[in-house]
């Protein structure tokens, strides 16, 4: 179980390795990309601020919750920070479990408990050159 | 007799500042009233939450000498 | 949108990359592994049986159905069949979309399918020295 | 004036064949009472499905000469 903030691209093939498990035979995953458009409107990139003392404190207890409240067998979860471009994965989720019920619901409790919850912000820059801090 | 106080997102752009250090206030609704009204930050009080040295927390807690305190806008992750 | 069958080791880089799109903020994927155990019973491997064309499309049926059913971008699902060992992959669903309740929502759906509809039937060898074909 | 039949998973290995070729029968049903008899399957038709050609259909389908036909028993993928 482990909650990680990164300022690099997010190669998922260690986080997911690690999950493995010959109890498991769900794994669930999820993954946030950078659009290229919000509520209609062009993007061209995006820049995520973070308090990641914080992040990672609230991160964590987002993990043990999720591992309380599911039958599962680990869940890690990672997101990066800083700028991103259209494409890049911001951020990643991967559950597994004996079962794909329980891996499926907490790898989606897990990813909106963070976009809750986990004080990361996202400044969007829109084609016509205004930019913006989302506030969710 | 001081606390630092953090700014991320928008207030820090708002700040213009991403950190200060400040006397420390009675209360962290009055320290919140004090620096909106210094930095012209938008937020009310009951749009954010408040962390104290890296954990939430609650608006009723007594600053300490020390306190790393921040004030947090709705997040915007994933 | 891809319905496949295999007689090798799955490998979901390219699955995934062919779902990457610029107008998708949101990624759902569920691996099926091999698990040790099934009610209880230590499992030491598996043999999948399949009637591939009669799968295939199906398979292909499913796909379809997902894609007008949810507002999604793009859906894939391999399945592996012949000999598996514990921990190997013997199916992957991927979906891409613009917001995760979607994303979320068919992979869920294209699994259940897959599992309900798709004929591919599981052997499993025993610890005890015992095989059966498992039938849903 | 034949079918081919095709075998699978649990009915393979009762059979001991994975396809034989037979009359073109009446019926599905009909066929499938009989192959039940001939091979000891142990399979209820309510418990099967039946394909014709590599699609699913139905067991009122009437078969044709040359069509394949198979008896899908509950399916266990993933």
């Amino acid at each position: 179980m482990q909650f990680r903030i990164t300022q690099s691209a997010i190669d998922t093939t260690a986080w997911r390795e690690a999950l493995c498990d010959s109890r498991c035979g769900a794994y669930a995953a999820f993954e946030g990309w950078v659009r290229d458009h919000h509520d209609g409107r062009p993007v061209l990139g995006l820049h995520y601020d973070c308090y990641a003392e914080l992040a990672e404190h609230e991160g964590g207890c987002i993990m043990a919750e999720a591992m309380a409240r599911f039958e599962i067998v680990d869940a890690r979860c990672i997101h990066r920070i800083g700028d991103c471009r259209i494409g890049d994965m911001a951020v990643w989720v991967g559950v597994s479990a004996a079962h794909r019920e329980a891996a499926f619901a907490a790898c989606r409790w897990i990813i909106d408990e963070v976009k809750t919850r986990v004080p990361i912000w996202k400044r969007e820059r829109y084609a016509d050159g205004d930019a913006l801090w989302r506030e969710a | 007799m001081s606390v630092t106080v953090l700014y991320f997102a928008g207030l820090r752009e708002a700040a213009g500042l991403g950190e200060e250090q400040l006397d420390r206030p009675e209360s962290l609704p009055a320290l919140y009233a004090t620096l909106r009204e210094r930095h012209g930050f938008t937020h009310g009080q009951n749009q954010l939450r408040v962390a104290c040295n890296g954990v939430f927390c609650d608006w009723q807690r007594v600053p300490a000498d020390g306190d790393v305190i921040a004030f947090i806008p709705p997040v915007s992750g994933g």
